[in-house]
C-alpha cells in the first residue's frame, strides 16, 4: 500500500466527521486525493467496512449487509449523578443502613429516585428492617456491586486512611460546597 | 522523542549541582542525582565518594543558612555512620556489615533510577489520543451485559471522600460569657447585707461594671441568692409596687 | 474475504470500546475467532490503521508512523507530574503494589495529586488488599493504562525483562526496607 494512501486511510478513520477531499489533503499533504480515494475503496470492496461517499465527504461505514449481525442500537450510557454515587458509597461502607441513616451521613436528604436508580442497577437491595422504632427498611449491596467495582469483598474497599492518603478527603471549600448543596436541591 | 518537556527531566545534566533542595524530592532523589553526576554506570559507583558529596552538599546548604529538612539530615547522620564504618578496620561481628548496607544503598538507588527511566519510557511511547488514534465516529454496538449506569470504582470511592469530608463534626468553641454564678451572689450578698440593716435596694449590691452583660447576669444571680437568704429567713424583702425597686435589709 | 472474518472485522470497527473474543463472538456468531483476528491482523499490516491487541481487547488504531500527520496539536493530555509518572512506573512494573511499597521505592511519601489523578485517569486501579499485617490496599494498573500506551500486556512494558533479570522488581525484602527503617525508627 502507498504512504499516500496510508494517510488518507489513517485520517478518514481518525476523523470525528465525514471528510472531504481538501480536509482530506490537509492532513495527507502532497497527493492526489482522488486516486487514492478510488484505490482504497477498491481496497475495501468485500470487507466488512467499506469506504463511502456522502455529498462529497468521505468516511468508513460498516457494511450495510452486517447490520443485523451489530444490532446497532447505541446505548446511551448515563453518567451516575452525585447525589446517587454518595448513596451507593455509603450503602457499601455502612451496610445494612436505613434511609434516615444515610441522610444523616450525608448531610442532605436523599430524593425517592436515588435508591431506585440503584436498585434498578443492581447494586443495592433492600435487607430486612430493623427491629426497632418504626422498623425502618435497611439497605445493602449486593453481589454484582463488587463485580463491577472489582472487589473480592466489602473488606476491599479502601479504609479512611487509604482515602486521606490518596487525597480524596480534603474538606471542600464553601463555595464549592454551596454550589453542591444547590444543585442537590435542584435535583431533588 | 520530540517532546522534552511532556515531563521534566528528572536529573541533571552539570556537574555542579544548585544549591536548593526546593529541586529535590528527599534525600533519595538527592542521592540519585548526585549518583548520576558521577558520571559512571550505578553498579560502579563509588559509595564513599557518594556519602562525601552528599555531606559535602548539606554543609554547603548549611553554610547558606538554608532550612534542611528532618529527612535530609536523618540520611546525612545515616550517611556519616556508613562512612565511618566502612574506613574503620573490618570487624566481622557487625551485622550487617558496612558493605551490605552501601550495597543496600546501591540496590535502592537503582530501583529509583530504574523507575524513574520507565516512567521516561512509558510517556515516550505512542500513546492513545497523541500519536494512535482511535476511529472517530464508532456506530457504536449495543453494549451486551453492560450496565447502563457509568461509574468507576474511583468516582465510589471518591463520593465517600467527599460525604466524610463535608459531615466531619465541626468544632464548637464557645466563647467565655462573663456571668456572676448563683454561688458568688450568693456569697456576695450576704457578706454585704451584714453591713445594710435600713432597706436597701438591691441593685446596690451588684459590682461595678461597665459590661451590661455581665450586670444583667450579676442582676439575676443577686435576686435569686436574694430570694434563698429571705427563704432562710436572713434577710427580708420588700417591694412596694410592681417593677418597682426591690428593697432588702438583714433580720439581724 | 470470508463472511466470519467480515463480521469480526465489522463488530470491532464499529464498537467505540476495545472488545474481548468473548465479546467479539457475541456479535459476530459462530466461528473461530483466534482465527479471524489473526487473518485481520495480517490483511491490515502495511495500512494506514492497524488491528492491536491491549490487554486481551481487540480494537482498530491509526499506524503509529503517522502520528505527525495527525497529531492534535490542540489539546496536548495533561503533562503527569515527575511523581505521577514514577508512581504510574512503579506500580505498572510492580504490581499488585501498596503505597508503603512505592514510597519506599520512591523515598517519599506520596502526595496527594499523585495516586488520585493517576486513578482518575482510569490507569490505575484498587486491587484488593494482601494478606497481612495491616492488610495494605494494593494497587495495580488497569486495561485503559495498556490501551493507551500501547502495550498488548504488560509483559510488553519497556525494559522489563532486563529489570526483573537484575532483580531490581523484587518484591521489596526485609533487607531492602531495612534503611528505611532505620531512618524512620531515627527520626521518630
Amino acid at each position: 500500500m502507498e504512504e499516500f494512501e496510508r494517510a488518507v486511510e489513517a485520517a478518514i478513520f481518525a476523523s470525528s466527521e465525514p471528510l472531504s477531499p481538501e480536509e482530506i489533503a490537509a492532513f495527507a499533504g502532497e497527493g492526489e486525493v482522488a486516486a487514492a480515494l478510488a484505490a482504497l475503496s477498491q481496497i475495501y470492496t468485500g470487507h466488512g467496512i467499506e469506504l463511502v461517499e456522502r455529498g462529497g465527504r468521505w468516511h468508513f461505514q460498516t457494511a450495510p449487509d452486517l447490520a443485523h449481525i451489530l444490532r446497532r442500537t447505541r446505548e446511551e450510557s448515563r453518567r451516575l449523578s452525585r447525589a446517587a454515587t454518595e448513596t451507593l458509597a455509603i450503602v457499601a461502607y455502612h451496610e445494612p443502613v436505613s434511609r434516615a441513616e444515610i441522610e444523616a451521613i450525608r448531610g442532605v436528604q436523599i430524593s425517592k429516585g436515588t435508591l431506585d436508580v440503584l436498585m434498578e442497577a443492581g447494586w443495592v437491595r433492600t435487607a430486612g428492617r430493623r427491629e426497632g422504632p418504626g422498623r425502618p427498611l435497611l439497605y445493602a449491596t449486593t453481589v454484582d456491586f463488587l463485580t463491577h467495582f472489582g472487589l473480592g469483598s466489602r473488606r476491599d474497599l479502601p479504609g479512611i486512611d487509604d482515602l486521606k492518603a490518596a487525597g480524596l478527603l480534603d474538606p471542600l471549600d464553601e463555595a464549592a460546597l454551596q454550589l453542591q448543596l444547590e444543585s442537590d436541591e435542584e435535583e431533588a | 522523542m520530540g517532546e522534552t518537556d511532556e515531563f521534566e527531566l528528572p536529573r541533571r545534566q552539570s556537574d555542579e549541582l544548585t544549591l536548593s533542595l526546593d529541586g529535590w524530592e528527599g534525600p533519595l532523589d538527592l542521592l540519585l542525582n548526585l549518583a548520576r553526576a558521577q558520571k559512571v554506570d550505578l553498579h560502579q559507583i563509588s559509595i564513599l565518594a557518594l556519602v562525601e558529596q552528599y555531606l559535602a552538599y548539606l554543609e554547603g546548604a548549611k553554610a547558606l543558612k538554608l532550612e534542611i529538612a528532618a529527612d535530609y539530615l536523618v540520611m546525612a547522620a545515616w550517611l556519616a555512620y556508613l562512612k565511618s564504618c566502612l574506613l574503620l578496620p573490618k570487624d566481622s561481628t557487625i551485622d550487617p556489615s558496612p558493605e551490605e548496607l552501601a550495597m543496600r544503598l546501591q540496590l535502592r538507588l537503582q530501583r529509583l533510577d530504574a523507575m524513574r527511566e520507565a516512567g521516561a519510557r512509558l510517556m515516550g511511547r505512542d500513546r492513545m489520543g497523541r500519536d494512535v488514534f482511535a476511529r472517530g465516529t464508532p456506530e457504536g454496538l449495543r453494549l451486551v451485559r453492560k450496565s447502563a449506569w457509568v461509574v468507576s470504582a474511583f468516582d465510589l470511592f471518591a463520593a465517600y471522600g467527599r460525604v466524610r469530608a463535608r459531615t466531619q463534626p465541626a468544632m464548637h468553641i464557645v466563647a467565655r460569657r462573663a456571668v456572676m454564678t448563683l454561688e458568688d451572689a450568693i456569697q456576695r450578698v450576704s457578706a454585704l447585707i451584714g453591713q445594710a440593716f435600713d432597706w436597701t435596694a438591691l441593685e446596690a449590691f451588684l459590682p461595678v461594671t461597665t459590661d451590661p452583660a455581665y450586670r444583667r447576669s450579676a442582676l439575676a444571680s443577686s435576686f435569686v441568692a436574694a430570694l434563698e437568704l429571705a427563704r432562710q429567713g436572713r434577710i427580708e424583702l420588700d417591694q412596694g409596687a410592681a417593677f418597682g425597686d426591690l428593697l432588702v435589709r438583714s433580720t439581724a
